[in-house]
């Protein structure tokens, strides 16, 4: 899931302070499971904006909702009548949803970011989030005994560890493990090292974002819903 | 206990917040959420034992200090209280 | 008694004694179906306990901990208590009893009485409290301690000045005082006839009187104190408010000893036995004392450190490296005063003999228990033997069971124990009376009749709001028509009045005509704690066909007026805050459903050795079918092994017994060979597959997985043909093979206990050597027994035993765990040295046979079962119990209970104690038909939920689970309204019911409302 | 436990927002600690009545009194 931390209070301040009336705006899915950006942590939100602009004299008005995601148009809709009555939406989802919501607003009311997206990742105790994924969009995994070594190397070696590896821990923080000593850990374990001697070809990297914006299209389901909406239009049942 | 007192001394002066007068007509509001089990029932003995204290307390008894929400104690601090603490 | 009916037995149950053990096996079976009558001798309930401060090894506070159980048993609508009464004869049969129970005059009409105390405050009279052991006083009318049930005050006759004065015109300050007129000067107590099936006795033990050991100064020396008087120091309630000060000069004392064994293990002043809690409860206080004032240094001189129970090694470790405790073995000999400072010089011989003295600011004795003073006397009113000690006589087998048929008894008049064992036993007793009685269940136990509920869903709000005056508790500090009239105003409030006494009979009756007449729909009553109260004006108004959730108490005495006394008007201002934050709670009260839930009555037991089978037999006796689970072959579990107990009965032929008893039973089902294959399931309703095949459908799980013996790696076990375990040398022995003169028999203790990674007494084995060298000497004298020891640990009444060895000539030699004996081979003996302490020098000894006392591990299946059961296990891979003190047979969950080795170590008689106590656990849920769940839990909207699972891992009860399609739900029938689940939900998908988010949001509301300045 | 962190973290709250975090705090006690209870109050209490009125409280009453005036 997409990991994200709240941005520093006096930097959301900056951005807030200057508008009438604010809506800190949640996102109830993978920012609610961090702690970041929920309905909860946009109350909290909220109560701190409130408490800062009466201490500061300010007449600002400054509510807080959520909705289940900010990355699909359905969930939005029930809020959209009352979004369009504020000033500021100041959104506590990931950049997906900022974005998102700023392109369905169309320049209407500008949509400022709460929290800092911050990776992808796994949950192993509740309050605790570590990256394993970069999202590059070509995985290797199967050759790397299930470890990535593009975010869990510090430096995203694609050929074995650095001269830096130390006991099975990272030169550039000894909190660190060393990926590629897992890996190799892994791999014995999984008696499948020798596949570490296999030669491959170059990376391609045209599937990151060096790529440009990428896009995935299923065109089963896309179709199937395009005619869906086609027949809901001929029977009249369409908006 | 002694350690209680000394920090109490120590924030005399508030670093945090802007140094401001007193108005006459201020007393002291002070919220405490009170877990049913341990606080709410030793500030019972307090009173069955006819201690007296300040009457600036006000209690909100709780299941639990466990189900305190973050939101409860901003709200409070967000209608005016000046004061808020947990006890369980 | 016809001969010809099939059934006469009474359906109803004595309990001498309201210590905690009588509470707990009063609450057992009043829970399950029996009518109880409680007579105690004190004015309240509440025994011992209520006088200590907090309890080893957990520092748990006990007043906490045992407050509710006394308000529980105070209410319950099937327990009858009897305060000052005693028992003054009993007649007729086990299933049958006529008792004749004297009740002495309290003066004070307890229909009448609402416990306000104006009473007490109003006495002229100080005497001192023997509640706080003279170290503070109290009035000639008061109630034994603050937390009292029955909440009725007493009139001290021997010390009321009007009832000293012929005329009784004297004084009567108190009766002037009464607005509820309840002081009878009259009152001559009286005498009632109670019909019962069954009898239990649980009066408990009295303490020592340490000032017969005259050298050691007790009321001699102001700063010698009993430790029971050290407890009430400590207590934060007390004397000293917690303070620790010495009573002579309220100076804080720095060195301060414990003498330990004060009445106890002494043949000559005091008792022989071991009272088995003065070690530990001289650690706690030290700990405590020192948590208190980190300037004292304690120190505690014992003569064997008996750290036998579950944690408490660990504890006094803890006690030792973290609180800097000094432990000194020594002998004192005697105490004398510094003239002028009141501090205290001790003379005691340290172990090596030398003579030592040493100056202290204070001193505790650690006194002992015994019997009551008229010990002899009660058992002869029960009709039941005793042993020379006047302790009641019992079996190991049947430690609950006494001479007479019928009769029970539990808790410290049992034998010496400490507060999870009596509540064990007050549990194992309900137990045995419920399988006695079985066929009488609910033949005697009342049920209320309620008219049906009002549907008041989508009315607007009518409060009614009662303030109370409370006589002139409330009315003279808060000015009562102010409230009314600040409350009057408020949005919903529909009705406002006030009452003299709420809670008074004939206001309770003007309250219910209120709501019909007023046609309210919510209620706030402004008077005392919902502690004490809720519940009774609950009932109220669910009389007045209200739901009972639709109901708010604000607490204005105990947290405003008795507070802010002479504060009148600041004290009226918060009493009017208080009230609005009620009501604004009120307002969004809705009226919520208690579910029920159906119980499969039967019980699956998971092992089958003497826990699970003695668990079984009760059960099956009890009317619910039994299944019970053994990995083995066959039925028998460690016990195979052993042959004699202490006490010299024979535990083959005891083993025998029971498992034909077992087999004969036609209620219980025997799967031999078999595990546990898969489990689901709750409280009332558990499925459970078995390796067999078998699908077994139960409503309660017994969790009797049982130990094993450590298999010794040292000491040249396996190596040395002259190297036996106790457990083989018992078999031997058992076989017939005598010992010859000559020979020699070392034994060493420990082997495999208390040290890391098992820093844990295995209890068992002191008496293991104890017995084997007792029978060793028996069967040959010429034969010579020699036990090495760290501490010989055969507390409570076993410490007769570790008298008759060293009367029979076996020879203790201490070792300390960084000097252990060393073992070589030397033909064909091995020589053992090792250092003693006494003589100062080391010791080179010839064995014949080495035999080594092996500790107790939990079995290798306990943690598969506890995976299964998902119930946790202690870092040495025992069960954790629910509570370490008050409930040491459940499990957090409900439903799940636990006895015998998988728990922790011990002895068979504690083993069968603890299985029956199960058995009493697990009746009390398979007895109801139905099992109701608290309107009090978190609701779950799954809606909102996006199973981030934060509530999953941080619930303590395993309420919330991952459902079939893989999302969180909520098992609201294992909720127990905690909260913890809605504090941490980032959906606030969880909300407590009644302390929902608005509610409280609401509250803060009103809370600030009317205050100066601040305006919303 | 949990309410003991959740404080800490709530403090940390309020001094972003110049509230000090002096004004919330977390006490443990047990049912048998009445005199604790009493003392504990009167040492909060006191320890507000040094920091003065919160100054959310002072900001309302600005407000409040701006707006008599402005009237």
């Amino acid at each position: 899931m997409i990991v994200g931390k709240q941005k520093p209070f006096d930097e959301i301040w900056d951005m807030v302070k200057g508008f009438k009336k604010v809506l800190v705006y949640g996102c109830n899915t993978c920012v609610a499971i961090c702690h970041a950006g929920g309905s909860k942590e946009a109350e909290l939100l909220a109560s701190m904006l409130r408490m800062r602009a009466k201490q500061e004299g300010l007449d600002l008005l400054i509510d807080s909702a959520g909705i289940e995601r900010h990355c699909e148009p359905e969930f939005f809709e029930p809020l959209d009548e009352k979004v369009k009555t504020y000033d500021l939406i100041l959104s506590t989802a990931c950049g997906v949803g900022v974005n998102f919501l700023a392109d369905r607003l169309a320049g209407a009311i500008p949509v400022y970011p709460g929290i800092n997206t911050s990776f992808y990742g796994a949950v192993p105790e509740a309050g605790f989030f570590v990256e394993l994924c970069g999202g590059c969009g070509n995985c290797i995994l199967h050759l790397t005994g299930g470890i990535c070594p593009i975010v869990r190397c510090s430096k995203s070696l694609m050929n074995g560890p650095c001269g830096g590896t130390d006991k099975g821990k990272c030169e550039v923080s000894s909190e660190t493990d060393c990926a590629w000593f897992l890996i190799v850990e892994r791999m014995k374990k999984l008696g499948t090292l020798e596949k570490l001697f296999e030669v491959q070809p170059p990376r391609d990297w045209s599937t990151a974002t060096h790529g440009g914006p990428r896009r995935i299209s299923l065109e089963h389901i896309r179709a199937y819903e395009a005619e869906e909406e086609k027949k809901a239009t001929l029977t009249g049942e369409g908006k | 206990m002694a350690d209680v007192a000394e920090a109490a001394e120590q924030i005399l002066v508030s670093t945090v917040e802007a140094p401001h007068d007193t108005p006459a007509d201020w007393t002291p509001n002070v919220l405490a959420f009170a877990c049913h089990y341990c606080a709410f029932a030793a500030a019972d003995l307090a009173g069955v034992m006819r201690l007296s204290y300040s009457p600036s307390v006000k209690i909100i008894r709780l299941p639990c200090t466990g189900k305190l929400d973050h939101i409860h104690i901003l709200s409070a601090f967000e209608k005016g209280v000046d004061g808020v603490f947990a006890a369980g | 008694m016809s001969l010809l009916s099939n059934s006469t037995k009474r359906g109803s149950v004595l309990i001498v004694g309201g210590g905690i053990g009588g509470m707990q096996a009063a609450l057992d079976l009043a829970d399950s179906g029996f009518k109880v009558h409680m007579v105690q001798r004190d004015p309240s309930i509440g025994g011992t306990m209520v006088m200590l401060d907090k309890t080893f090894p957990t520092g748990d506070c006990a007043m906490c901990m045992i407050s509710p159980k006394m308000v529980e048993a105070g209410r319950h609508l099937n327990i009858d208590v009897h305060t000052l009464a005693e028992v003054i004869s009993v007649e007729g049969d086990a299933g049958d009893f006529r008792v004749k129970v004297k009740v002495a005059p309290r003066f004070v009409d307890a229909d009448k009485c609402t416990g306000c105390g104006d009473c007490e405050v109003k006495c002229p009279k100080k005497v001192p409290s023997n509640f706080d052991q003279k170290l503070g006083q109290r009035k000639a009318i008061y109630s034994l301690f603050p937390q009292a049930v029955p909440n009725t005050r007493a009139i001290d006759s021997s010390q009321c000045i009007c009832l000293n004065d012929p005329d009784k015109k004297r004084c009567r300050l108190c009766e002037k005082a009464c607005k509820a007129g309840a002081i009878n000067y009259e009152d001559k107590g009286k005498e009632i006839e109670l019909n019962v099936g069954s009898i239990i006795l649980s009066p408990g033990l009295e303490l020592y009187d340490a000032r017969v050991r005259q050298e050691l100064g007790l009321g001699r020396w102001q700063n010698v104190v009993s430790s029971i008087q050290f407890e009430r120091i400590l207590s934060a309630s007390g004397p000293y408010k917690g303070v620790v000060q010495r009573p002579s000069d309220q100076k804080h004392p720095v060195k301060v000893a414990w003498i330990q064994c004060v009445g106890s293990r002494d043949n000559r002043n005091a008792n022989p036995w071991c009272s088995s809690v003065c070690c530990m409860y001289a650690t706690k206080q030290s700990i405590i004392a020192k948590e208190h004032d980190k300037n004292i240094e304690p120190t505690i001189f014992f003569m064997e450190m008996r750290a036998f129970g579950k944690d408490f090694d660990k504890y006094v470790e803890r006690a030792k490296n973290e609180y800097g405790v000094r432990y000194q073995r020594a002998m004192v000999s005697a105490i004398r005063e510094e003239p002028g400072t009141g501090n205290l010089f001790m003379k005691y011989a340290a172990e090596d003999g030398s003579l030592m003295t040493e100056k202290f600011d204070m001193v505790v004795l650690s006194v002992g228990f015994q019997p009551h003073c008229d010990a002899e006397a009660f058992a002869k009113t029960f009709g039941i033997e005793t042993t020379p000690y006047l302790f009641p006589k019992t079996s190991p087998f049947a430690p609950v069971r006494t001479s007479r048929e019928g009769v029970f008894v539990t808790g410290i008049y049992q034998g010496p124990k400490d507060i999870p064992e009596t509540v064990m036993q007050g549990s194992s007793v309900a137990g045995s009376v419920m399988a006695l009685l079985a066929e009488a269940r609910g033949t005697e136990t009342i049920e209320k009749e309620l008219p049906p509920e009002k549907d008041v869903a989508g009315e607007a709000p009518r409060i009614g709001v009662f303030v109370c005056h409370c006589g002139t508790n409330i009315s003279s500090t808060v000015n009562i028509d102010e409230v009314v009239a600040a409350v009057k105003d408020q949005p919903g409030v529909t009705y406002v009045t006030n009452t003299i006494y709420a809670c008074a009979q004939d206001n309770q009756d003007m309250i219910k005509q209120t709501i019909k007449e007023q046609n309210l729909n919510r209620v706030v009553i402004a008077s005392c704690t919902p502690r004490t109260h809720e519940k009774l004006f609950q009932e109220t108004i669910r009389e007045a066909g209200l739901n009972k959730y639709l109901f708010d108490l604000a607490d204005i005495r105990e947290q405003c007026s008795w507070c802010h006394k002479g504060q009148n008007e600041v004290a009226t201002k918060k009493a009017i805050g208080i009230v609005k934050m009620s009501v604004a709670k009120s307002r969004l009260q809705e009226p919520l459903k208690s579910e029920t839930v159906g119980v499969t009555p039967e019980c699956l037991i998971i092992g089958g050795g003497i826990a699970g089978m003695t668990a079984a037999l009760s059960l099956a006796d009890q009317g619910f079918p039994v299944h019970i689970v053994e990995k083995d072959s066959e039925l028998g579990g460690l016990v195979k092994g052993v042959y004699r107990t202490l006490e010299g009965l024979d535990v083959q032929e005891f083993l025998k017994d029971r498992i034909e008893a077992v087999k004969e039973h036609p209620g219980i089902t025997v799967h031999t060979g078999a595990e546990v294959k898969q489990t689901d399931g709750f409280v009332g309703n558990f499925k459970t597959l078995l390796t067999d095949g078998s699908a077994v459908e139960h409503g309660a799980v017994i969790l009797a997985t049982g130990g094993i013996e450590y298999q010794p790696t040292e000491y040249l076990y396996g190596q040395s043909p002259n190297v036996l375990t106790q457990r083989q040398l018992e078999k031997r022995i058992a076989e017939g093979e005598n010992p010859k003169a000559g020979e020699r028999y070392i034994m060493v203790q420990c082997v495999g206990s208390r040290e890391e990674p098992n820093q844990y007494c295995s209890r068992v084995c002191c008496q293991d050597a104890v017995k084997n060298a007792i029978a060793v000497k028996q069967l040959n004298p010429e034969a010579e027994v020699m036990i090495i020891y760290r501490d010989i640990r055969t507390y409570g009444l076993r410490e007769d035993f570790y008298k008759q060895a060293r009367d029979l000539g076996v020879i203790f030699i201490r070792y300390d765990v960084d000097r252990k004996p060393e073992v070589a081979q030397s033909g064909n003996k091995v020589t053992v040295r090792t250092w003693d302490y006494m003589l100062n020098r080391e010791l080179s000894l010839e064995a014949d046979w080495l035999v080594l006392s092996t500790g107790l591990r939990p079995h290798p299946t306990t943690d598969q079962v506890g995976a299964m059961y998902k119930v946790t296990r202690n870092p040495d891979g025992y069960f954790l119990e629910a509570h370490v003190k008050l409930r040491p047979v459940d499990f957090p969950s409900e439903g799940l209970f636990v006895a015998g080795l998988g728990h922790a170590p011990k002895n068979i008689d504690e083993t069968v104690t603890q299985a029956l106590a199960a058995s009493g656990r697990a009746g009390v849920v398979l007895s109801h038909k139905r099992l109701a769940v608290s309107g009090i839990i978190a609701k779950h909207k799954r809606e909102l939920c996006m199973s981030c699972l934060s509530c999953l891992r941080v619930c303590p009860f395993g309420s919330p689970y991952i459902a079939e399609d893989g999302k969180i739900s909520h098992n609201e029938i294992k909720c127990m309204g905690c909260g913890i689940c809605a504090g941490i939900c980032p959906a606030k998908a969880f909300q407590v019911n009644n302390f929902r988010d608005d509610q409280i949001l609401a509250m803060i509301d009103a809370a600030v409302e009317s205050e100066p300045g601040v305006l919303n | 436990m949990f309410a003991a962190r959740r404080i800490e973290y709530v403090k940390t709250l309020l001094k972003k927002v110049g509230i000090d975090p002096a004004r919330l705090e977390m006490y443990n006690l047990s049912a048998a600690m009445g005199p604790r209870w009493a003392e504990m109050c009167d040492e909060f209490v006191d320890r507000i009545r040094n920091l003065g009125p919160s100054p959310i409280w002072l900001a309302s009453r600005k407000q409040s009194e701006k707006g008599v005036t402005e009237q």
